[in-house]
């Protein structure tokens, strides 16, 4: 626990980020950036998990553990999603979204 | 009596029709001929054979000649309503059977002559069969709806045989024009045959006609725009019958049926089956006679005279043999009728009744006669119009001297058949409706008038130029001529009054003799005025046609009913509203139906855009849609 | 195997045996003899009808029933009498006709005759089944292979006609469904279980809301094949564009299943429905008749006129059943029979003009009658049976309907029966329009006048359907009996 | 003095998040994210996760990040200037998101939080022994699990960006 910091500061950061993520998520139209967007659209709640299992159930480890997993598969992701983006430019020169379209039909 | 062996009569024509019609290929033309003949020939004595049963060896039961019936159940509409087929044998069904197998094996015999070398040959000789099996299936009818059947088939064979020249357009046109004319006039038919069924019950002539039978006795029982529903049945059926007979305002089809033929029009178009609206009305005469006082029966007689008034005065003015001829028997059709309109039930009072069938009688005998002696002419001269002919008696003697004969038949001269029977109309017309009398004697001088008209016009007069000598036909077809000559003078001594009568009783008839005389005065009138203006070549018909100035040519045009009739058909019907619904059917019915389906295209095209294939698109949907409905379950719970 | 089932075992082991087929010859031959059993089993069923009705009074014979998805309670459950005997050997006659009738075609012909044994075997299941949801199921049978038949064999604009032809029939569908599912819903209002079973759902009392309801809801989804003014324009569009043998059945068979429908279904299930939508339905129907009639007067493609005249014909079946009473109905299922028929062999003989002058505007045809005489003659013939004349078919069915619509008294009924009976005469003049234009009169094309004559197997086709007609038309009394006594379990509910 | 850093941390967060959404170079934009993760990972420290906190470090921080710029060293200029969306999809994103933030905030805020005082440090061998004990509540499983999908990710990823062979 944080002293002199409440559970609804930190639940009020994290929709923030959240919604940060989200709005991003919509308007960027760039696969890196949408990346970002997801990436702290994750850590938002990554955040949450732990500060749940922190402030209400200190004995648990359950948010702590799937903060772990949460990590470990936003790290693949990543790496993937990272894949995926040069295998692209590889084909088409961009990472444009409005030029990723041959998988749309 | 054993009637049962009266179904071969019309069944002999039937199975002639059904092989020649079936074979019409492989069977020879010569051969076909003869198989036609033959087949009626065996119809015809049974007939003559029936009419001696029934008249003289079964004879008067109490008194009465009583019908024989026999009948089976053809189809069931309900618990007590069903279609019978069977026989009625009466006496006037009996007379019926001697005219059509008479006139039918004439005609049969004549054709043999008349249609030689014609492609059709042997689909002529099935068609005729086919006709006399339903003439026959007719008049042998025990219900109406039996007579309903029979008379759409005799119906259809009238339309066969008149478009038998199939190529030729008029001929299409005519037979068209005869089959929905007479069709239109069926649908009143039909519409009287359900109101009997309905409210009297049942279709049975037997039980219909009991003037002591609950039909009867219990016609004013359901009533529509003040007369009796029974009576509107009457009516309608009796649109029928003006319909097949030619009446006004029906008459149209009857002289653009000369198309067909001639032996067809000298069958169908004149002896028979035009005579089948006359034998429905007497069939149904107790109904008509008791029936609210016979007010259905009045209009019977006035429609009777007016349209033998209109043939009539038509006739004067034709050029063309058969449609004069065709006006002619509109003209003795609407006689027929009137005496039966005019009729009283009960013993002698039956005179109109029993004159109307005389007079069917003798007419088919001398209508026919006419005809087929028309035929002989147009078979020498190939044409049908009076400008053509001239002198004639010379070649065509057979022919002349039958014509001759007829001619003096049907304008009422003693001693030839249609005297009888005209006489006897006059009497009953004097003694009931004096209006229809003079209608009636005028009418007999009109007709002498214009039937001596033809007769000198053909036989007399200037010869025209003839591109081959006309020659008299051969004996099949002036062998027919001479019988039927000799029937128009004969038939009139039979004392008809004593088999058929209305009630059945027969009486003793006298003749009239101041009627008498008035009578032959006026035929012999016209038949002198027609000397005068006929005999020789001269100019006094056209001086006097032309001093009549429009109202010749109303006449001349037939009053243009024919026009009337056209522009109600073309005009209003065919482009007036089937074009409508035709057009309606294409924009309004199916365009709102193409219209559904093109706004679900276009709807679709429109919100095919949503659908974007973008995922930020549906991210934001989603987050969008997310938010949405978390408000509404947190803020508007339902509690 | 029980007897009707043949009826679905058979058309389904003639399709097996055609998937395995080749070619033209070995396809018509096995579609030929696979018709040809079901037409002998179709006369073998009158028979059995004949003698199992002297000792079996249910309303429905030869029952067989079997659970086939038991949660919903949907039962294989089939049985006949007279009216579906009827129809059945209808159906039989008319197949067989339509297989000689296509025994020369040429795209695919092995798919073609597949569509084509589907379809009726959609047919068979339909008027035996008792079960409404099964009956649905082989209704859904018959409507689609109807898209590729004409979609592929089809002429004009076929993709249209068969996209609208499909279209309509399946909104119908989605409506009639709609109206099974709400009797199915009501079919317990004691609490027992739920059923399809239109025998059982016959002895409960369906509530009067929802008998109001669904009343119409059914009726229209079965009437649309019906060709139920104003939801017939898929049939002139659909047949004009429609293989000759696809007409045959589609007019022939299939419009059938609408008046069966609503009569089976509509009718019987739904009496105080019925009395209370009547007068609607009949402004409708009458509306169809004269409305068809007319419209055939003026068109000029005969598989338009023939289609129009199948809504004024069909009309006249539906008014019938509107006019509730046994006479009427006994005149709507003659005039499906009948017309039937008649349809089939028109379109029949349209297919064999259209093949020989490669037109089927009337206005350019002229003089057949010389050309290709029996053709022509039984184009007349098949005409005069259309427009009512006595001694075919057509006659009975109308004087049934005709003289059933008479009994129904009040003003309202009596000015329908007397608008539709007036329909006789326009008849007559669509049908002489035709005979008078096209097979009379000189041939107008110089090239009309070597035409083939007929073949031995479009004899054969004609004469299997001429047969019935006359058969109906001088005969009627055991046909009009036997479906007659069937009727009286149906109309109970009504009197 | 805890509470300051954190508003401190919270605020410079928030800041370098919208800096990250909104900046137009592409680079800046990783860099950004880079120190909101780091700020989180500052957080995980104020509530004494320790070994969370480094893993927030090493994985983003040190594996995440990096794999990012190489991507964007791989695909961009460095110097190019990213397009932007439509101003009117922008407006709408915002207002969506900002409708979002309202509606989650006021439920938080009117939810009360049953929080339980306490300033317990968690071991990194407490972590561990729960991450691989079989018992109850033990996480063998997932944690297996997640090796192997780490695995398939390695090699999907490098089968993915190797492309086909030429």
């Amino acid at each position: 626990m944080i002293a002199g910091i409440s559970i609804y500061e930190i639940l009020t950061l994290t929709t923030l980020l959240f919604f940060i993520g989200v709005y991003g998520f919509i308007t960027r139209k760039n696969l890196i950036s949408i990346l970002i967007s997801v990436e702290l659209i994750m850590n938002a709640s990554v955040v949450n998990f732990v500060i749940i299992n922190k402030y209400l159930y200190p004995d648990a480890l359950q948010g702590v553990l799937f903060s772990i997993f949460i990590i470990a598969v936003a790290a693949a992701e990543t790496a993937l999603a990272i894949a995926i983006i040069i295998s692209l430019y590889r084909q088409i020169g961009s990472v444009e979204v409005d030029e990723t379209e041959t998988m749309k039909y | 009596m054993d009637i049962r062996y009266i179904y071969l009569i019309p069944f002999i024509p039937l199975a002639v029709f059904l092989l020649l019609g079936l074979n019409y290929k492989r069977i020879k033309p010569s051969v076909s001929g003869y198989i036609g003949v033959f087949g009626l020939l065996v119809s015809t004595v049974l007939s003559y054979y029936t009419a001696y049963q029934y008249f003289f060896v079964h004879g008067k039961v109490n008194g009465i000649y009583k019908p024989i019936i026999d009948r089976h159940i053809w189809m069931n509409f309900t618990d007590t309503l069903s279609i019978d087929m069977g026989l009625y044998i009466d006496a006037i069904s009996v007379m019926m059977l001697i005219v059509v197998s008479t006139i039918s094996l004439m005609v049969h015999i004549y054709s043999r002559g008349y249609m030689k070398g014609d492609d059709g040959y042997t689909k002529f000789f099935a068609f005729l069969s086919l006709f006399t099996f339903s003439m026959f299936g007719l008049v042998l009818s025990t219900n109406l709806f039996q007579i309903y059947i029979f008379w759409e088939l005799v119906g259809v064979s009238s339309f066969l045989l008149i478009g038998y020249y199939y190529t030729k357009p008029s001929a299409i046109a005519a037979a068209k024009k005869a089959f929905i004319v007479t069709r239109f006039a069926d649908f009143g038919f039909l519409i009287g045959i359900l109101i009997m069924g309905y409210y009297a019950g049942t279709f049975d002539f037997e039980m219909l006609n009991n003037p002591e039978g609950s039909a009867i006795l219990n016609w004013a029982s359901t009533s529509f725009m003040g007369l009796s529903v029974i009576t509107w049945g009457l009516l309608l059926i009796f649109v029928g019958g003006a319909g097949k007979s030619a009446m006004m305002p029906f008459h149209i089809w009857l002289p653009d049926a000369m198309e067909g033929p001639t032996p067809v029009s000298a069958l169908i178009h004149a002896a028979t089956m035009v005579v089948a609206g006359v034998y429905l009305v007497a069939r149904l005469f107790p109904m008509f006679y008791f029936v609210e006082e016979g007010f259905a029966l009045s209009i019977v007689a006035y429609v009777g005279g007016i349209s033998s008034l209109f043939a009539a005065v038509i006739a004067i003015t034709q050029t063309d043999i058969k449609r004069v001829l065709a006006f002619s028997t509109m003209s003795q059709l609407g006689y027929m009728m009137m005496a039966l309109g005019v009729s009283g039930y009960d013993g002698h009072e039956g005179v109109g009744y029993m004159a109307s069938m005389f007079h069917l009688f003798t007419h088919a005998m001398f209508k026919a006669l006419l005809f087929l002696g028309a035929g002989s002419v147009i078979h020498a001269v190939h044409s049908n119009y009076l400008k053509d002919m001239g002198g004639l008696r010379k070649y065509l003697p057979v022919t002349n001297i039958t014509f001759l004969i007829a001619a003096l038949a049907i304008a009422g001269i003693p001693p030839f058949a249609g005297f009888w029977s005209k006489d006897e109309i006059l009497v009953a017309a004097f003694e009931n409706n004096q209006l229809l009398y003079y209608i009636g004697v005028f009418v007999a001088g009109l007709t002498a008038f214009y039937m001596f008209r033809i007769y000198f016009g053909i036989f007399w007069g200037k010869e025209k130029q003839y591109d081959h000598p006309p020659h008299e036909s051969a004996a099949s077809m002036t062998v027919p001529l001479m019988i039927l000559g000799a029937l128009s003078v004969g038939v009139g001594f039979i004392p008809f009054s004593e088999f058929v009568t209305p009630d059945g009783k027969g009486f003793e008839a006298h003749l009239n003799y101041p009627l008498a005389a008035i009578a032959v005065a006026v035929g012999i009138m016209g038949i002198a005025l027609a000397w005068v203006f006929y005999k020789k070549e001269n100019n006094l018909a056209n001086t006097y046609a032309k001093r009549f100035g429009v109202f010749y040519k109303w006449v001349y045009h037939k009053f243009y009913f024919d026009e009337i009739y056209l522009f109600i058909t073309k005009k209003i019907l065919f482009n007036g509203v089937a074009a409508s619904v035709a057009l309606f059917d294409k924009k309004v019915v199916d365009g709102t139906m193409n219209q559904i389906g093109n706004k679900t295209v276009f709807t679709s095209e429109k919100i095919k855009g949503i659908q974007s294939g973008k995922l930020q698109d549906y991210a934001l949907a989603f987050v969008g849609g997310v938010v949405v409905l978390v408000m509404i379950f947190i803020y508007f719970r339902a509690e | 195997m029980d007897i009707l089932t043949l009826f679905i075992v058979v058309p389904i082991i003639t399709i097996v045996v055609l998937v395995f087929s080749k070619g033209l010859k070995q396809a018509r031959v096995i579609s030929m003899i696979g018709s040809l059993v079901q037409l002998g089993m179709a006369i073998n069923l009158v028979f059995a009808y004949f003698r199992e009705r002297e000792i079996n009074q249910d309303i429905m014979v030869f029952t067989k029933d079997s659970v086939w998805f038991k949660t919903f309670n949907i039962h294989y459950n089939v049985g006949v009498d007279g009216v579906s005997v009827a129809l059945l050997l209808l159906t039989s006659v008319v197949v067989l006709a339509g297989v000689f009738i296509s025994w020369k075609i040429k795209e695919l012909p092995k798919e073609f005759f597949i569509s084509l044994l589907v379809l009726s075997t959609g047919v068979y299941g339909f008027f035996i089944s008792i079960d409404l949801f099964t009956m649905f199921v082989f209704y859904e049978i018959a409507v689609i292979p109807m898209y590729l038949l004409i979609g592929i064999w089809g002429t004009g604009p076929r993709e249209y006609s068969a996209m609208k032809l499909t279209i309509m029939l399946m909104g119908a569908s989605a409506v009639l469904l709609v109206g099974i599912l709400g009797i199915y819903f009501n079919s317990n209002p004691d609490g027992s279980a739920l059923t399809f079973n239109i025998l059982e759902i016959a002895q409960v009392n369906i509530p009067f809301e929802a008998q109001k309801l669904f009343f119409p809801l059914v009726f229209i989804g079965f009437a649309v094949l019906g060709a139920l003014f104003p939801f017939h324009t898929w049939s002139p569009d659909g047949h004009a564009s429609a293989p000759t043998a696809v007409s045959m059945l589609h007019a022939g068979v299939l419009m059938k299943l609408g008046g069966y429908g609503v009569f089976r279904v509509a009718m019987f299930l739904l009496p105080e429905g019925a009395l209370t939508w009547s007068n609607f339905f009949i402004v409708l129907s009458v509306i169809g008749v004269i409305y068809g009639a007319f419209g055939a007067i003026k068109q000029k493609d005969l598989k338009y006129i023939n289609a129009y005249s199948s809504v004024s014909h069909l009309g006249l079946v539906l008014f019938a059943l509107l006019m509730l009473n046994k006479t009427a109905w006994n005149g709507a299922i003659l005039q499906s029979l009948s017309h039937g028929l008649m349809t089939a062999l028109f379109f029949a003989l349209i297919g064999m003009i259209y093949g020989r002058t490669g037109t089927r505007d009337i206005t350019k045809l002229g003089g057949l009658l010389k050309v290709i005489p029996v053709i022509s003659a039984t184009y007349v013939i098949a005409g005069l049976a259309s427009l009512g004349l006595p001694g075919f078919s057509g006659f009975v069915a109308e004087m049934n309907i005709f003289v059933g619509a008479f009994q129904q008294e009040n003003p309202f009924h009596r000015v329908a029966t007397i608008i539709s009976v007036s329909v006789i005469v326009v008849t007559a003049v669509y049908i002489l329009r035709v005979v008078g234009i096209m097979l009379m009169g000189p041939v107008k094309n110089k090239k009309h006048l070597t035409l083939q004559r007929v073949t031995w197997y479009e004899k054969t086709g004609i004469v299997l359907l001429l047969i019935p007609i006359i058969g109906m038309g001088v005969a009627p009394l055991w046909l009009s009996d036997m479906i007659l006594e069937s009727l009286q379990p149906f109309i109970k509910g009504l009197i | 003095m805890e509470k300051y850093i954190f508003y401190i941390l919270a605020f410079s967060m928030i800041a370098f998040a919208i800096a990250a959404v909104n900046s137009r170079k592409m680079m800046r934009s990783v860099i950004y994210l880079l120190f909101v993760l780091v700020g989180i990972a500052g957080i995980f420290f104020l509530i004494d996760y320790n070994f969370l906190a480094a893993i927030q470090l090493t994985v983003y921080g040190g594996g995440v990040i990096v794999l990012m710029i190489f991507s964007v060293l791989l695909v961009h200029h460095i110097e190019l200037e990213l397009s932007l969306a439509k101003t009117s999809k922008r407006i709408v994103a915002a207002i969506v998101s900002a409708i979002g933030i309202g509606v989650f905030l006021q439920i938080i805020y009117t939810y009360d939080f049953p929080v339980v005082e306490n300033y317990k440090t968690t071991s990194t061998a407490d972590i561990g022994e729960k991450l691989l004990s079989y018992g109850d509540g033990g996480f063998v499983l997932p944690f297996e699990v997640i090796s192997m999908l780490l695995l398939a990710a390695m090699i999907g990823a490098i089968v993915i960006a190797k492309g086909k062979k030429t």
